[in-house]
C-alpha cells in the first residue's frame, strides 16, 4: 500500500510538472493577472489576438474543463488532476479562458439530458469557447415562480414554432446560441415545459439590453416571433423540460455561491479598511464599529469557504446536493456585505460614479455594490432558496 | 410628526401636494439626464419654486425676510421634497448655512446675507471635511490674519451643492481653534473640481489658494470649535429629516409593489416571510421617524443644554443612518429583477441614501459620538 | 387666551401642591424605592402592614387608577392630573399599590362592555386592590391560535356549567377571581365564544402553579371541573366573547410594552457595563465590541420611548390603536436585549443561580433574564403581532 | 465533519449511541435534582462509564494509556456527549489539562499525572480566570521561588468542576511571565468554595494560600505565556465542539416541534416565516460547525505556525458563542409558552449554552483576538 501510494503521488508530480511547462509555453506573458471578477460582467467586448491565442491553446487541450470527458472535447482527468492544474495556472497569474454559462450550466446538463447527437454537436464548441451560450428562463410574469412561463413552442411537425418573451437573458446581445424553457403543453405547469435549444441568429429573435442601476447591461429582453426551431433541437422528452430546467440551476447555484477559490486574489477588506482609515495608537482599525462589523464578515468568509470546501467533500462521497441553497444564500449575503463594507471603508471615495479625483477601483467599487444587489435576485431569489432549504432539507414540508 | 401646530400641518401638506404635482421622481431622472458638469442635479426652475414658497428662509427671522417657522417646519418641508428625491439645494443651504449666519454671525452679518439665502437669490453651500470620511477633529484648511482680514488656504472635499453655490461656508484653523468663514464662491484663489457622485446630484471639492477676505467674512459670536460643532448638528438634522422622506417612500412603493406583484399565483404581499420582514421594517421606520423628530424639537428647544441635543442629533443621524440603509437594501431585494433596472426609481433611493448616510458622519461616527456624550 | 392660560396654569400648580402634601402624610416612608419590577412577578408575597395602608389609603383617594370614573373607585382626573401625581409618587419614591391584571385589563375592558350592575359590583375593588384578578384565555392547545380553545360553558338556565383546562394563568394560585373566554358554541369558532367572570372559590376549580425556566411559578394551570358560574357573570352578549377579549389583549399589549415611563429608575446599561468593564484609556467602555451594541440598544430604548410618547399624543387625538402591535414587539425586544447585555456585561457574575459570591442584583438579574424571555411570548406572541402590524397597518391580507 | 476516517466514523456513532441511550437529558434532569455542594452536577457513573470507554484519554499518547485520537476525536465525543447536556468534566480535564501536562510537561511529569487523567482515575480542571470575565493578561495569583520548589498565593474563580477535581492545572504569575502549575486538590492551603451558576453544574471558586509544591509541579517545557495562551486555544475550541453538539440539538428539537405543533387548524411548521427563520438557522449552525471542525483539525495538525490556529480558535469560539446564543433564544420563542417551563429542556441548554459562551473569552473577546492577530 505505502509502495502504491509512492507510485501515486510521482504520477501525480510527473503530471504537475507537464502542466506547469506547458503553461509556461503556451500563456502569453502579457495577459498574466487579466481575467477578473469585473471583466466577466462586461462580456461584451472583443478578445485581443493573445486572449484569442491562450484560448484556443487551451480549448484544444481541452483543459478548461479538465473533468469533462476527451471525446466531447474534455480532458478526462479527475478531480486532483483538475485542481493541479487550476493551482498551477494561479502560480503564474493564468486564467482559465474557457468559461460562461456553456461551461457553467448547459455543458454539464447536456451531457446528462441530451442525446449522443446534441452532445456531440454542442459540447466541444464550449470546450474551446467558440460559441457563446444564454440562458432563456425568466419570463417578466416568472421569476421566482418560473414554472408560470408563458413563451410557447408550438409543434409543427419538424420544427417548432416559438413566440413570447425572455427577460434576464444573460449576455443575451452578444450570444450565438440560447438555451430556453418553453411551454409545450398550456394545460398542465410543471408538466408543460420543454427545453429547448434557439439559434439566436434564427429570424424573429430580437434581443433588447437592459440598463442595470450599475450602469451596465448584461442582462437582455429577448423577444421571439414565430421563431422556427428543428426539433432536433429539443433537449430530453417533449414536455419533460423542468426537471431538467431545475437541473441546469443547480449547477447555477453551485456557481454563483462563489466557491472556496475566487476572490482569493482580491485584497481583503480588512486591508481596504486600513488602507483608508487607518489605525488607532492600539493598533486598532481607526473606526471600532466599522471594525467589529468587518471581524464578523471576515469570520463568515471564512466560514463559508470551509464550509463550501466541506461539502464538496462531502459530494465527493455522494452527499446531499441540496447544500448549494445554503451556499448560494450565505455567498450572496457575503457579496452584498463585503461591497457595502467596503463602500463604507470609503466613505465618499466609495460612491464615485465617474470623472476624476476617484481611482479605478473606487469606481469599479461602487459598480460591484450596486450590481451585487443582484446576486441574491437570480438564479433563484434568497426567498426561494430559503423555501428550498425548509422543504427539502428540513422537511417543513407545505406553505 | 408627534402633534403639530396648525401651521406646521400647512406647511406639511403643501409641501407633499408640491412634491408629488411638480416634483415627482420623474423630474429628478429628467434632471439626471440634462444637466452635467458644476450644474449637475440642479435645476433653477425648482430651485425658483422652492424659495417661492418661503422654503429657502424657514429659518431666516420674519425680519430679514424669512418665516422663523424652525427646524421642525425645515424638517416637514426637506422629508416631503425627499420623498420625490426632488434634487435641490435647501438642505444645505436653508439648513446649516442659514444656521451657520444665525449662531455665528453678528447683525451686520446676518443682515448681509440672510435676507438674500431666504430668497433664495443666493445659493450657500458647508464646506467643513477634506476627505472621503467626515473628520470635523482635523481641519487642515487654514485662516491667517493679515491686513486687518483673512487668508484662507486648504482643500474642501465633496462639498454637497458646491457646483452651484454662491456662496461657502468654510471651517478653517484659526489661532484661536477652528473658525467659519463666509467664502463668496467668486473670490479670486476659489477653484471648484467637479465631482460626479453616484446619486448624480450636485457634488465638488473646493480648492482656497491664499482667498483673501475681509473681516466681516468671519462668523465670530461664537468660539470657534463650537459653532463649528453646533453646526454640524443642524446639517446632520436636516440630513436626517431627507432621509426620514426617502425611507418612508422606500417603504410605501415597495409596499405597493408587494400588494400588486404575482408569483405562485398569489399576491405576493400573502406571504408570511415577507409580511414580517415589511412589519419589521415598518417598525424601524417608526422609530426613525420619533429620533428624527425629536432631534428636530432639541434644536427649536436649544437653550444652552447642547450635549442633549447633540445626543439626539447624533442618535437621529445613526438610527437615520441604520434604517435607511435596510429600507433601500429591501426595496431592490423585494423588487426582484425588475428593481435592479435603471428603469425603475429603486436604484435611485439606493443611490441617494449612500450619499446621505456618509453625509457629516455615517453611523458608525455618531455612535461613537452618542456613547463619548454618554461618558463611556 | 393668555389669561386663561394662566388661569389654567395655577389651578396646576395648586393640583400639584395638593397631591405633594396628601403624599407626604400617607406614604410609610418605610416603603421608599419599594415595589420594582421583579417584585411584581413574585405577587404571592403577603403584605406588610405599611403597604397593606399605603394601599387602603390610595384606594380610597381612587388615585391608584386617577383616570377612572369616580363614581366606580376612580378619580375622574384628566390625563395632565394622572402625570402629576405619576410625578410627584416618583418624586418621594413612592410607587402605585394598586395594579394588576383588574387594573390594566379588566377594568377598562369592563369600563366599556358591562353592565351597570356588573361595573358597580366589579369595578371599585379594584380601584382599591381588594380583589386580585386572573386571565383565563390560554388553554394546551390554544396560545397563539387563542379561537381554538375549548372550555366549554354549557346553559343550565340560571347558571353555566364550565369544564375544560386553561393554561398561562398569571397568579392563578393567588387570584380571588379570574376573567376568562369560554367556549359556548362548538358549532362555530370566534363566534362561539364568550367572555366570563369566574369566582376562583368555586368548587370545582383546581389549580396548578407552573414551574418557569426562571425558577418562579407566577403563571398556573387551572383546571375546571363542572364549575357552576351564575349567568350574571355574562360579560356582553352570549357568543360575543371574541371582541371583548381582543380588546382586553389590546389593553395587555399597551401595557406590557412597557410604556415610557417604568424603568426610569433603573441603572442604564452602559452605567452596568461600566461598573462591570471600566473604560479604557480612551474613555471607552474596555470592550469595544459590547459597547457598539450597548449604543445601539440605548439608542433603541431612547427611539422607543419617543415612539411610545408619540402614540400616546397621537392616541389623545384618535390615532390608529394598532400601533400597540410595534410598541409590545419592540418594547419585548428592549427586554430582552437588555438582559442579555446585562449578562454579558457581568459575565460568570450574571449567570448565578443561588448561594454566595453573588450580589442580590447579580442574582435578580439572571432570574430576569430568564423570566424575560416570556415577553415575546405572552400577550401575543412576536409572530402574531407581526401577522397584525402586516395585515391591520400594512393590508397584506390574507396567509 | 468533513471527511472521517474509518475510526473516527466508529467514535462518533458510539459516542452518539452512548449519550442517547445512557445520557439521554433526562439524566441530567435527575443529576440536578440530586447533587449538591461541591458534588453537584457530578454523576460518578456516568464518569465511570466515559472513562472505561477511553474517552478521558483520547488525547492522551497510546505509551501512557491514551487513544491518541487527538482534538478532532475528542471533538466527536463532546460534540455527541453535549447534545444530551452529559454532565461531565471530560471538557477539562480530558482536554486543555491534559493539553497543558502534554505542551508544557516533560515525561517524568507525564508519566506521572496522563495515565491516571486517561484512565478516569484523576480529575483536572483549569484555573485560570480570577474575575467573572475572561482576562489571561491579568493573572495576579503569584508563584515565588522557595527551597527548590515554588509558594502560591492567589484566588481562583469560576473554575468549572472544580468541585470535584483532584488535580488543578492552575495559572501564576513567575518572574519570568505566566507559568502553568500541577496543583493536588488536597494540598495544605487549597481552599474550595461552591459556585451555584444557572446550569446547575460544577463550579467552584478557589482560594490559594500560601500553597507548597514541589519544583516538579511546573509545567516549564515551554515559555509561560505561551503555553498559557496554548493551553487556552484548547480549551476553547473542546468547548466549542460542546458548543456545536448543543446548538444542532436544539435546532432538531425545535423543528421535531414546529412539525408537530398546530394552530390555527395547520402544522405550524408550514408557516413561511417560521419556515425562513428556520433555514436560516440550519444555514448558521452548518457554518459554525465548519468554524469548529476547523479549528480542532489545525490543532491536531499544529506544527508551529501558532497563530493561524489561533485564529481558527477565535474564530471557533466566536461563531460558536453567537450562534448557540441565537439558537437557543430561536428554541425558546418557537417553542412559546411551553419553552418557559422548567419541565421542558428548552431552559436547560438555553442555561448552559450562555456558561459556555463565556468560558475562556466570549464572542467580543475572541472577535477582538481575530483582529489582532489579523494585524487591525
Amino acid at each position: 500500500m505505502t509502495a502504491a501510494l509512492d507510485e501515486k503521488q510521482l504520477a501525480a508530480e510527473e503530471f504537475r510538472s507537464q502542466v506547469r511547462q506547458w503553461i509556461e509555453q503556451n500563456f502569453p506573458v502579457s495577459l498574466k493577472g487579466k481575467g477578473n471578477a469585473f471583466a466577466a460582467i462586461e462580456e461584451g467586448a472583443a478578445l485581443s489576438p493573445e486572449a484569442q491565442q491562450w484560448q484556443v491553446a487551451m480549448g484544444e487541450k481541452g483543459w478548461g474543463v479538465p473533468t469533462w470527458p476527451a471525446e466531447y472535447g474534455g480532458a478526462s482527468l479527475n478531480r486532483q488532476q483538475a485542481l493541479v492544474i487550476e493551482e498551477e495556472l494561479a502560480r503564474v497569474g493564468a486564467y482559465n479562458p474557457i468559461g460562461g454559462m456553456g461551461v457553467m450550466m448547459l455543458g454539464p446538463t447536456l451531457l446528462e439530458f441530451a442525446s449522443e447527437k446534441q452532445k456531440r454537436r454542442h459540447v466541444p464548441p464550449i470546450c474551446r469557447g467558440e460559441i457563446r451560450w444564454c440562458q432563456g428562463f425568466s419570463e417578466p410574469g416568472a421569476g421566482s415562480d418560473l414554472a408560470a412561463l408563458k413563451t410557447r413552442a408550438e409543434d409543427c411537425g419538424d420544427h417548432f414554432l416559438v413566440n413570447g418573451q425572455k427577460t434576464w437573458t444573460s449576455g443575451g446581445q452578444w450570444s450565438d446560441w440560447c438555451f430556453a424553457l418553453v411551454r409545450t403543453d398550456t394545460s398542465r405547469k410543471h408538466e408543460g415545459i420543454s427545453f429547448l435549444l434557439i439559434d439566436m441568429r434564427s429570424p424573429g429573435v430580437e434581443v433588447r439590453p437592459i440598463q442595470l442601476i450599475s450602469g451596465a447591461s448584461p442582462f437582455c429582453e429577448t423577444f421571439f416571433t414565430d421563431v422556427k426551431v428543428p426539433k432536433e433541437n429539443l433537449v430530453g422528452e417533449l414536455n419533460c423540460g423542468w426537471a431538467i430546467g431545475k437541473r441546469l440551476l443547480q449547477h447555477e447555484r453551485t456557481n454563483l455561491s462563489g466557491g472556496s477559490r475566487r476572490g482569493a486574489a482580491m485584497p481583503s477588506l480588512s486591508q481596504i479598511a486600513k488602507h483608508y482609515i487607518g489605525l488607532d495608537e492600539g493598533g486598532r482599525l481607526n473606526d471600532v464599529d466599522l471594525r467589529q462589523r468587518i471581524i464578523r464578515h471576515e469570520m463568515l468568509v471564512k466560514s463559508f469557504r470551509l464550509t463550501a470546501d466541506r461539502v464538496m467533500a462531502d459530494a465527493r462521497q455522494g452527499g446531499v446536493a441540496t447544500a448549494s441553497s445554503i451556499l448560494k444564500n450565505v455567498g450572496a449575503r457575503i457579496t452584498q456585505e463585503r461591497a457595502e463594507l467596503t463602500l463604507e471603508s470609503m466613505g465618499m471615495k466609495g460612491l464615485g460614479w465617474q470623472g476624476e479625483g476617484f481611482s479605478e477601483q473606487e469606481l469599479a467599487a461602487t459598480r460591484l455594490w450596486l450590481w451585487g444587489k443582484a446576486v441574491s435576485i437570480y438564479g433563484g431569489s434568497t426567498e426561494i432558496q430559503n423555501n428550498v432549504i425548509a422543504k427539502r432539507i428540513l422537511g417543513m414540508e407545505g406553505g | 410628526m408627534a402633534v403639530l401646530t396648525e401651521e406646521q400641518s400647512i406647511l406639511k401638506d403643501m409641501a407633499g401636494h408640491w412634491a408629488d404635482e411638480q416634483s415627482p421622481v420623474s423630474e429628478f431622472r429628467r434632471l439626471r439626464e440634462g444637466a452635467t458638469g458644476l450644474q449637475r442635479g440642479f435645476c433653477a426652475e425648482t430651485h425658483g419654486q422652492m424659495a417661492g414658497m418661503g422654503w429657502s428662509g424657514i429659518l431666516v427671522p420674519e425680519a430679514l425676510g424669512g418665516s422663523a417657522f424652525g427646524y421642525v417646519g425645515l424638517g416637514l418641508v426637506l422629508e416631503q421634497a425627499a420623498r420625490t428625491l426632488t434634487a435641490s439645494p435647501l438642505m444645505v443651504s436653508a439648513g446649516p448655512c442659514v444656521s451657520a449666519v444665525l449662531l455665528g454671525g453678528n447683525e451686520p452679518q446676518q443682515r448681509q446675507w440672510l435676507p438674500a439665502i431666504a430668497s433664495g437669490e443666493l445659493i450657500a453651500a458647508l464646506a467643513i471635511d477634506e476627505g472621503p470620511r467626515h473628520n470635523p477633529t482635523e481641519i487642515r484648511c487654514e485662516a491667517v490674519a493679515c491686513d486687518g482680514g483673512w487668508r484662507l488656504t486648504g482643500y474642501k472635499a465633496f462639498v454637497m451643492e458646491a457646483g452651484i453655490a454662491d456662496l461657502l461656508i468654510v471651517a478653517a484653523r484659526t489661532k484661536e481653534g477652528v473658525g467659519l468663514f463666509v467664502v463668496p464662491m467668486g473670490s479670486a484663489g476659489v477653484t471648484r473640481h467637479d465631482r460626479y457622485l453616484v446619486d448624480s446630484r450636485n457634488c465638488a471639492d473646493i480648492e482656497l489658494q491664499g482667498v483673501l477676505l475681509p473681516e466681516s467674512a468671519r462668523l465670530a459670536q461664537m468660539p470657534g470649535d463650537k459653532l463649528l460643532q453646533r453646526v454640524l448638528d443642524r446639517a446632520r438634522a436636516v440630513a436626517a429629516a431627507e432621509m426620514l422622506g426617502m425611507a418612508s417612500q422606500a417603504f410605501s412603493i415597495t409596499l405597493d409593489y408587494l400588494k400588486t406583484r404575482e408569483q405562485f399565483d398569489e399576491i405576493i404581499a400573502r406571504f408570511q416571510a415577507l409580511q414580517h420582514r415589511m412589519a419589521q421594517l415598518y417598525s424601524e421606520i417608526e422609530l426613525m421617524r420619533s429620533a428624527v423628530e425629536a432631534a428636530l424639537v432639541a434644536l427649536d428647544d436649544y437653550s444652552g443644554d447642547a450635549d442633549d441635543a447633540a445626543m439626539l442629533v447624533s442618535m437621529a443621524k445613526a438610527v437615520a443612518g441604520d434604517t435607511l440603509n435596510l429600507v433601500t437594501r429591501e426595496m431592490v431585494q423585494l423588487h426582484g429583477g425588475i428593481g435592479m433596472t435603471d428603469e425603475h426609481d429603486a436604484g435611485f433611493y439606493l443611490k441617494r441614501a449612500r450619499v446621505l448616510e456618509n453625509a457629516w458622519g455615517n453611523a458608525a461616527f455618531h455612535r461613537d459620538r452618542f456613547a463619548r456624550l454618554s461618558g463611556y
